[in-house]
């Protein structure tokens, strides 16, 4: 997709979720009680980000997420984190179906070099809910001991 | 504090053009509009203009006004300077050897790499941690059939100046020519090319408060070139193509106004920049300064920000109205850090948090205390959502 | 009759830039100066700038905007579709065979002539007595490793018009590429890429009342080229340098007002034109018009004066304010007469008293006149002063 | 020698002697009596002079020419044509010795590559001089008769 001829460089969404980022992690106590944390990318590439869920009945209740990166990298983090968690939370089955393409969508276009942002963040996501579910089977494992 | 319309800090990517220049060039618009090869009065008015600012020219740099090519741009300056002697050998049969560094601008170094494609031999010297060129791996690297060394006067993203004048030295005992690029230089910079040694010089006009699209290569007339660009034979077949006479005109009027001023005003933006250094460094936590701490442009400073990308950050100032650059302006089209800070050997993530802040004839000591307000903001709160930063212990390593 | 105090009749060598022109461009100089490719606004509004520009023009030609690479005139744009295809060979190990024909601009020659020295093959058309290729020796003169064809649009010295839909059919059908220069068809002609049929299309700035030091190349994007300034990638890499901002935005306005009054104005200086060859058919013995009589710019009169020296006519009418050439504005630095008149086969001696007379936007009947009264002066006296003229009989052959 | 910066092409005196061209034969008939004729250069190099004098006691007494060129060419010719008629006329022996340096250092310098110009203005002085010269000679074998 491509940008060009705008006011800014790169979508009105991304610049709105960039300027003032939602959800971003302010201090661990505030993901206290999730359940879930993934991270990804490395510092070579230019893009680490860490997100925290917090599950219940399923559903995706709280999305908390730090990201080391460009606009569009913490622009996605950040409207992930409200796409997981609008309308009382998303069901973990139709998170993981979440793409890269989905969140780009979602903010009005990437520019060709930043797509792979877009997929970073559905990559965190994916490692959270793993974790989640991870723990999850654990716990079963002790209880059924 | 009043916030300020806006605070450019990115004159080393490109700079307004003075009143001064665009005044003296405009008449060469729509009045005085001659092509400088037509054989009647309007030919001749403008062929004058061009011919004067040859002279002028030739007076700063302290050469021979037919010992400069004026050109497109500071990259085709560069191009023509390595691949007119490439081409030169080209055209006989033969190929040769080339020497440059690894942190020259990129006119520099895909040049040298096409030139590598096409069969000529390539070597690029290392720099260290400071971004100067070691002189003993230079004086080892030239050999036989060495036809041109091309090293920097001064980096355009860390500001390193190197010795061209002991580099001149060497290249000219072992018998070899020396280019450099001075395109971050000539407005601060004794530009004398026989104090320098240089053999031939590039410069332009984007940098110096005049015409983008306009630059010049200074080449010792003994020197042999094949064109670029080849046509009508101006600019003594160096460089074909009707003459931008406005374009000339500015670029000499721009140099002179740098000369006349460069003393005083370098000493005055020597100034600004150490005080912004030393208060970045007193007030922000892990910002690391890249590129000598004094062969330094008067006029740059490159920090790294630990923890934080410099997009971002770039976005957050702009937003406050403050211009800044990560580094060389092409950069911000690719994913990779700066070549530049990699060669210096500074890991991938600090390399991503770089900034650089160039500073120009507007720039005030007013304008650098709003920045660094904004600056201590605006690096907190990145660090703050940033994964690998972690409050009073710096980066974490993995 | 009131001598005028400037008659300008040399638009073909350059013009004047459009007062709109240079208003549009002018806040790109020194407030909108940003480089763009900066990351911040200055950078974003330049950018946006030039990719309007782009997209206006693309309008124009009927192309797609990443098909227009702008670069520094007409003869860059030309060295780039030829080298730039040349040297995509030279990487790979190869040559290759192109043609051109014996009247292009030296542009175009001198280039052919560089590659030729390189290794290249060349093979250089013919035209008849009007200037015109054969057609059929263009179709077999196409061969296996022909890589582009190149051939003018209108010629600058005489204004033949070459039939470039016929000549991209044949080059297409031979599988091979047509390049073409419309540098002097750009005010008058179509410039319709599609219509037209041409694979890469030259044009520059100051042959339309635009900024000298600027032209563009387009370039079917399914063609690949070297570029042959590299650097920081701009133009998509296949022009590297800061882009002249001010100069894309002027090239963009002045294409789109010769686009707006092409047809009106062609057919008011095709009137002019005609006009004045009529009378001065009429009213100087022996003057021969060079070129084709309709397949001819409108603005664009050649004659040969018998018996007289070109530049003496020249230098005469300049002194009553009337600015001409002898064709090429780049031939006066020669002693050989016009290239193109010697190619149409027209002998050393007539060749020699060719005056071009280039009709633009302020030209008036009233102008002609004056012009026609003066030229009967000026001719009369060369001719009187003549060793090879014979009155009443003309140039005594040996 | 270069011409540059200038408000004309040419030095003020070539332009002088171009616009105002000096002996140029008008009219056949202003040569009746004269005694030398000479003529250089050729179409395809684009400069051809013809040159008459009018010898009398060994000095040059008139000077008439016609010339197809550049105005470098006019002028040289316009200015040889004082040259050798000037104060009392040039002994020929000397004329014979006028180089195109003399010519083109008496015009103010030429540019480069118009020098030859200066040169054909003296061969077609050294030719009209033969002229005269042979007429002589052919005079005195008739009268030796
Ligand atoms: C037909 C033609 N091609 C190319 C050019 C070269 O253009 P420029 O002077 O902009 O390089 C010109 C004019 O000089 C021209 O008339
Ligand atoms: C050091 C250096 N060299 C060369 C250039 C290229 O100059 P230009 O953009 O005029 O081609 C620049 C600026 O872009 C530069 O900073």
């Amino acid at each position: 997709m491509k940008v060009e001829g705008q006011d800014w460089f790169y979508s009105k969404t991304v610049k709105e979720h960039f300027m003032k980022p939602k959800n971003f992690l302010n201090d661990l106590k505030e993901v206290k009680g999730f359940n879930g944390y993934g991270k990804t990318g490395n510092m070579k590439c230019g893009d680490v980000m860490e997100m925290w869920i917090k599950v219940a009945d399923g559903r995706i209740k709280g999305c908390k997420w730090r990201t080391f990166g460009c606009a569009s990298a913490i622009a996605s983090t950040s409207i992930l984190s409200e796409m997981v968690t609008e309308k009382g939370g998303m069901k973990i089955e139709d998170a993981l179906k979440i793409t890269g393409k989905e969140i780009m969508e979602r903010l009005g276009g990437l520019p060709a070099v930043k797509v792979h942002c877009s997929v970073l963040g559905d990559q965190a996501l994916r490692e959270a809910i793993k974790d989640y579910e991870k723990k999850q089977s654990n716990k079963k494992t002790k209880q059924n001991k | 504090m009043k916030k300020p319309k806006e605070i450019y800090l990115d004159y080393s990517a490109t700079t307004p053009v003075r009143e001064e220049v665009l005044k003296e060039a405009l008449p060469y618009f729509s009045e005085k509009f001659g092509n400088p090869s037509s054989f009647h009065s309007r030919g001749l008015e403008a062929k004058n203009a061009i011919e004067s600012a040859r002279k002028r020219i030739a007076k700063i740099l302290n050469c021979e006004a037919e010992e400069i090519i004026f050109c497109g741009s500071g990259t085709e300056s560069i191009n023509l300077a390595i691949k007119g002697i490439a081409f030169r050998e080209l055209a006989k049969g033969k190929r040769g050897h080339f020497i440059t560094q690894k942190t020259e601008h990129e006119a520099v170094l895909k040049t040298m790499d096409w030139l590598k494609r096409i069969g000529f031999e390539i070597t690029y010297l290392n720099v260290d941690e400071n971004g100067l060129i070691d002189l003993g791996e230079l004086t080892r690297s030239i050999k036989e059939d060495t036809l041109l060394v091309s090293i920097m006067y001064a980096n355009n993203e860390v500001g390193t100046i190197q010795p061209i004048k002991e580099i001149a030295e060497i290249c000219h005992k072992k018998n070899t020519l020396l280019h450099t690029d001075a395109c971050q230089a000539s407005e601060y910079l004794d530009l004398n090319v026989k104090k320098l040694g240089a053999d031939l010089m590039t410069l332009n006009g984007s940098k110096v408060y005049s015409f983008k699209g306009t630059g010049l290569l200074y080449k010792r007339k003994e020197i042999e070139i094949e064109a670029l660009i080849h046509g009508g034979g101006q600019e003594s077949g160096a460089r074909s193509g009707t003459e931008n006479v406005p374009g000339i005109v500015a670029l000499a009027k721009a140099l002179e106004i740098a000369e006349w001023e460069k003393k005083k005003e370098a000493k005055r933006i020597t100034a600004l920049r150490d005080y912004f250094i030393k208060r970045v460094e007193k007030e922000i936590p892990k910002a690391k300064l890249n590129g000598h701490r004094t062969k330094r442009l008067p006029n740059n400073v490159n920090f790294s920000f630990e923890g934080i990308e410099g997009e971002s950050l770039i976005l957050y100032m702009n937003e406050e109205g403050v211009r800044l650059s990560t580094g060389s302006a092409c950069s911000s089209k690719s994913l990779d850090p700066s070549h530049v800070l990699t060669a210096m050997g500074i890991d991938h993530g600090t390399a991503h948090g770089s900034i650089r802040f160039s500073l120009g004839k507007e720039t005030t000591k007013k304008e650098l205390d709003f920045v660094i307000g904004k600056l201590k903001e605006k690096v907190e709160f990145l660090r703050r959502i940033s994964p690998v930063w972690k409050k009073g212990k710096g980066v974490r390593k993995k």
